[in-house]
């Protein structure tokens, strides 16, 4: 057992929701896509990621709701540890996690509503529960009125809030989200990320990879920023919430 | 308890779902599906209207008994009733030396053969069926050696050269009929499996997405199963409502061919529990192909 | 000139490369046509060898002319001479009264039967086998009718019935052959049409973003209908190589029961040119299915 | 013929790449994605499309190269009436316009190279010239190094600079770019636009649909702003040229 194990299992790493130890992550023989990353998110804690492209950004969150197995180091969500976590326990895990992701991966079979609502049925909500639910998520990101279309019906930007809806409807624990407003205008932008700190002051700890400089700014919030895989700066939050 | 109800009821759903957002693909399976029971049903029908045949075949196996020719008519019966008891014999019949005469003048057309005798040289006999368990050599060999021992029978004829003809054309037929319905049913398994496999492949992102939100292996794959054991019996039906045209057309034919070649075997259709399995054929096959196509499936994690 | 060429080579390396960057789908289409010519071929197979069966039985068929009595050996040898200049008439043969007598003890077994009577009553005759093209009840009377006018000839046995059974039993294989080679024929066309047709479905994505970068029509499709007929053409190697392994298998048990129930017909494999057929037939349904599944497939524009 | 036709086929429409005139698209009977849009662009002009999610940018990209047809109203591209454009007369019609999708729409079972490359190959570039030229594209988007990867191995960036680059590779007399900076961070961007940019100066037509205010303001060009489907606002170029 390594010492940063026996630390884990004591519980020394107090309400960190999210732990990286020396991750490492190669696709590539040879190349790196992350490079030694150590770093903490603590419960409730708003964090840009941020980082040119190909800069590591969407492979850390993948690492983090088990996408995909580190190379090297260890990595703990919500108290389990990624690189040994068993297949049959990722869902679960996934189910505490919310994501948007940098290509929406929306059920194209599906109406919005009911991409919506599969964040939870997954878990057993009874449908009209879920319904209820989803229906209220698409009047916050401004779609009810589309409930019943398909993704592929909607603009870019129609069906990344689609994204964004799915993501918060369980009320997840941690939300991971990549590039969320890439193809949002900037007042789009604004609602939407209020929105994802909404949540963040109800207690879910937030992860969002973005490339835009207004929100950065906007929101003060903590900022990693990663160059070529590796850690380059922790940035605090200055505070200036808006 | 509501939780797994809920659960149930959206796996359930979402493998009608399936069926009904990609009807094309669903088509496809179904139509595939039936066309491989088609050629397996059809297969069935044939082997079982063939059965019939083959049974009409065996009866025309017998063993002769001819009488010693001393023999009153009183004592003639008695020995038939005798016979009758022995193990392996399913009928018998008596023929005595006038019927005899009678066949001979009808079979060689005339009898002028046997015009300028004086008396019937042909002995009365005893004909004897077999049920069809001893339609064998060694069940033959069994009635044969029981028959010779009784009093009064003075010579056997039992065609074992037939009856060997016999038993191997049967085992011959049976080889095939279960050779070509393993390979029938191999070929109908894996088309389906390859149909809904490609199925399968078409939705591997939503298989994908499903894994990414958290959904459990089963609550991805189950709709499928579903979805595949639905298509299999509608697959089913189908393949029953063709097998049922084609029967019905291709019947005056067959009949008239049939009846000529073989005297009056009447085909008969698949009954009711025939008919149910096809059906419950088509929803394992539906079934086994979905669960095969999901074994390669990528899983999204 | 340059610019078609280059286009050329084009299509057919993104045809293979669409072999080659989808292998399981691949596999699964070949396994598939495979599968459906494997049924399709060895039904092909059964029905050729089943040719020489029939052929075999039909060569039982004979006209037998019965010779008047007192007609000389010299005389009836000129008879069967003449005979053998009838038309439709392949092969004859003259059983002697001698030969009429021993072949009748033979089958009646002992021919005590006869022995009382102080001379051979069993007429001559000439047996007579026809052509094939004679072996219906249309060409036997032709020829029976030629026969009947021959002096010397008292009478013609010449098995109406039989030979009306005969033409019936053939008639009645050859429309069943014909019938499921075409049932067959459609199941094979229609289950490759399908796997292609879902192949295609899960690449439809790739078809739309061609049309959408400027490809013609011809140039989206000309490698789906390459790679069909590849795929195709794999298959029908692979049924080949099933069928004859298979073939070698079956053959043992076959020849056994074969023999017994039908005298010494020897199976057959294909031959050069019906393994060709094979082969091309494979192509052949590969380039359909690909041809019919395009149809249906979404162009992007 | 209406009065329109008329100039239109007697050359009155001068230098203009691109007409419309009228144009209304309806997906969903009683709802408009463009209502009544009338505009103008002039070969070799340089555009940038504004307007919110949903405003009906990608619509008047789709019009533009034949992916879809206009409910009303006549369209006109390099001379040509897309409202009339007969079937097979589309892919010629593409071959002299490039695309860059919102959504990147790549070949994932060719390398990067090859989807660059199908560009060139669709018009019969024999596949040595074609591979150089996709090379020298992919260079210039800073991607040569992973040219024989497969696009779903690449970050969301990555991609689309693909994207762009395969829209770039048969000097497309029009193109057309969808959001082509949104997965890209700041510097990236001025580079990829810079890019275009150098296109336009060679005489392509350039239109750019955008939500990037930085990139607008950076190079000050011609904006059109629709809202809700229908033209808002049409600002002359400042002349900033960075
Ligand atoms: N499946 C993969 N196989 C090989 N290389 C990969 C794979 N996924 C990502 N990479 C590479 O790893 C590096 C990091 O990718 P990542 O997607 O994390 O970048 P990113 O920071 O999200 O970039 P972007 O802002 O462009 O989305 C990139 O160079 C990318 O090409
Ligand atoms: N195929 C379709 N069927 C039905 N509605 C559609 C379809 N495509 C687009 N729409 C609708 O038309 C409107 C305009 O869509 P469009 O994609 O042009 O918007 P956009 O300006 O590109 O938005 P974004 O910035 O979000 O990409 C939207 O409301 C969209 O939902
Ligand atoms: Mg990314
Ligand atoms: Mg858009």
């Amino acid at each position: 057992m390594s010492g940063w194990e026996r630390h884990a299992s004591s519980g020394a790493f107090g309400d960190g929701a999210v732990r990286t130890y020396h991750v490492s992550k190669s696709y590539i023989a040879g190349t790196f896509a992350l490079h030694d990353l150590t770093l903490e998110v603590k419960k409730g804690e708003f964090v840009f990621l941020t980082g040119s492209s190909g800069a590591g950004k969407t492979t850390l969150l993948k690492l983090l709701f088990a996408a995909e197995r580190p190379s090297e180091g260890q990595i703990l969500v919500l108290g389990r540890n990624i690189a040994r976590l068993r297949e049959s326990a990722i869902p679960a895990l996934r189910r505490r996690i919310g994501v948007v992701f940098q290509d929406f991966k929306l059920l194209n079979r599906l109406t919005i509503e009911d991409n919506v609502a599969v964040s939870l049925e997954v878990v057993g909500t009874p449908r009209r529960e879920a319904r209820a639910r989803a229906f209220r998520l698409l009047k916050q990101v401004g779609l009810q009125h589309r409930r019943y279309h398909h993704p592929l019906s909607l603009s870019g930007g129609e069906q990344q809030r689609v994204a964004i809806a799915r993501a918060l409807v369980n009320e997840p624990e941690i939300l991971l989200a990549d590039e969320p407003t890439g193809n949002l205008d900037p007042e789009l932008t604004i609602e939407i990320m209020d929105l994802i700190s909404s949540a963040s002051t109800r207690g879910t700890t937030v992860i969002v990879a973005t490339h835009d400089h207004n929100v950065l700014e906007r929101y003060g919030k903590r900022t990693i920023h990663l160059e070529g895989g590796r850690l380059a700066e922790d940035t605090p939050a200055t505070g200036a919430e808006p | 308890m509501k939780r797994f109800g809920a659960i149930l009821l959206s796996l359930v759903r979402s493998g009608f779902r399936g069926l009904q957002s990609s009807p094309v693909t669903s088509a496809v399976a179904v139509l595939t599906i039936s066309v491989a029971l088609v050629l397996g049903g059809g297969f069935a029908l044939l082997v079982s209207n063939m059965g019939g045949v083959l049974e009409r075949f065996g009866e025309e196996l017998q063993v002769v008994a001819y009488l010693e020719d001393g023999l009153e008519p009183d004592e003639a019966r008695a020995l038939a009733d005798s016979v009758r008891t022995v193990e392996g014999v399913a009928a018998v019949a008596l023929v005595t030396k006038d019927e005899a005469l009678r066949r001979f003048r009808e079979t060689t057309g005339g009898g002028a053969l046997l015009e300028g005798l004086d008396q019937n040289p042909l002995p009365a006999s005893v004909e004897v069926r077999l049920i069809e368990a001893r339609r064998t050599p060694e069940g033959l060999a069994v009635v044969v050696s029981a028959l010779s021992g009784l009093p009064g029978v003075s010579e056997l004829a039992h065609g074992q050269e037939w009856v060997e003809g016999y038993a191997r054309f049967v085992a011959l037929v049976r080889t095939t009929a279960v050779g070509l319905g393993i390979v029938l049913g191999i070929a109908a398994l894996m088309i389906v499996a390859n149909t809904i496999r490609l199925a399968v492949y078409a939705r591997e992102d939503e298989i994908e997405i499903m894994a990414l939100v958290g959904a459990s292996r089963s609550f991805v794959r189950i709709p499928f199963l579903i979805e595949g054991t639905v298509q299999g019996a509608v697959g089913g039906g189908l393949a029953l409502l063709l097998l049922y045209t084609g029967y019905l057309l291709a019947l005056p034919q067959l009949e008239y061919g049939l009846e000529l070649v073989l005297g009056n075997v009447t085909p008969h259709f698949f009954g009711a529990s025939g008919a149910l399995t096809v059906v419950a054929a088509g929803s394992g096959l539906g079934l086994l192909g979905s669960a095969t196509a999901l074994v390669g499936a990528r899983s999204g994690s």
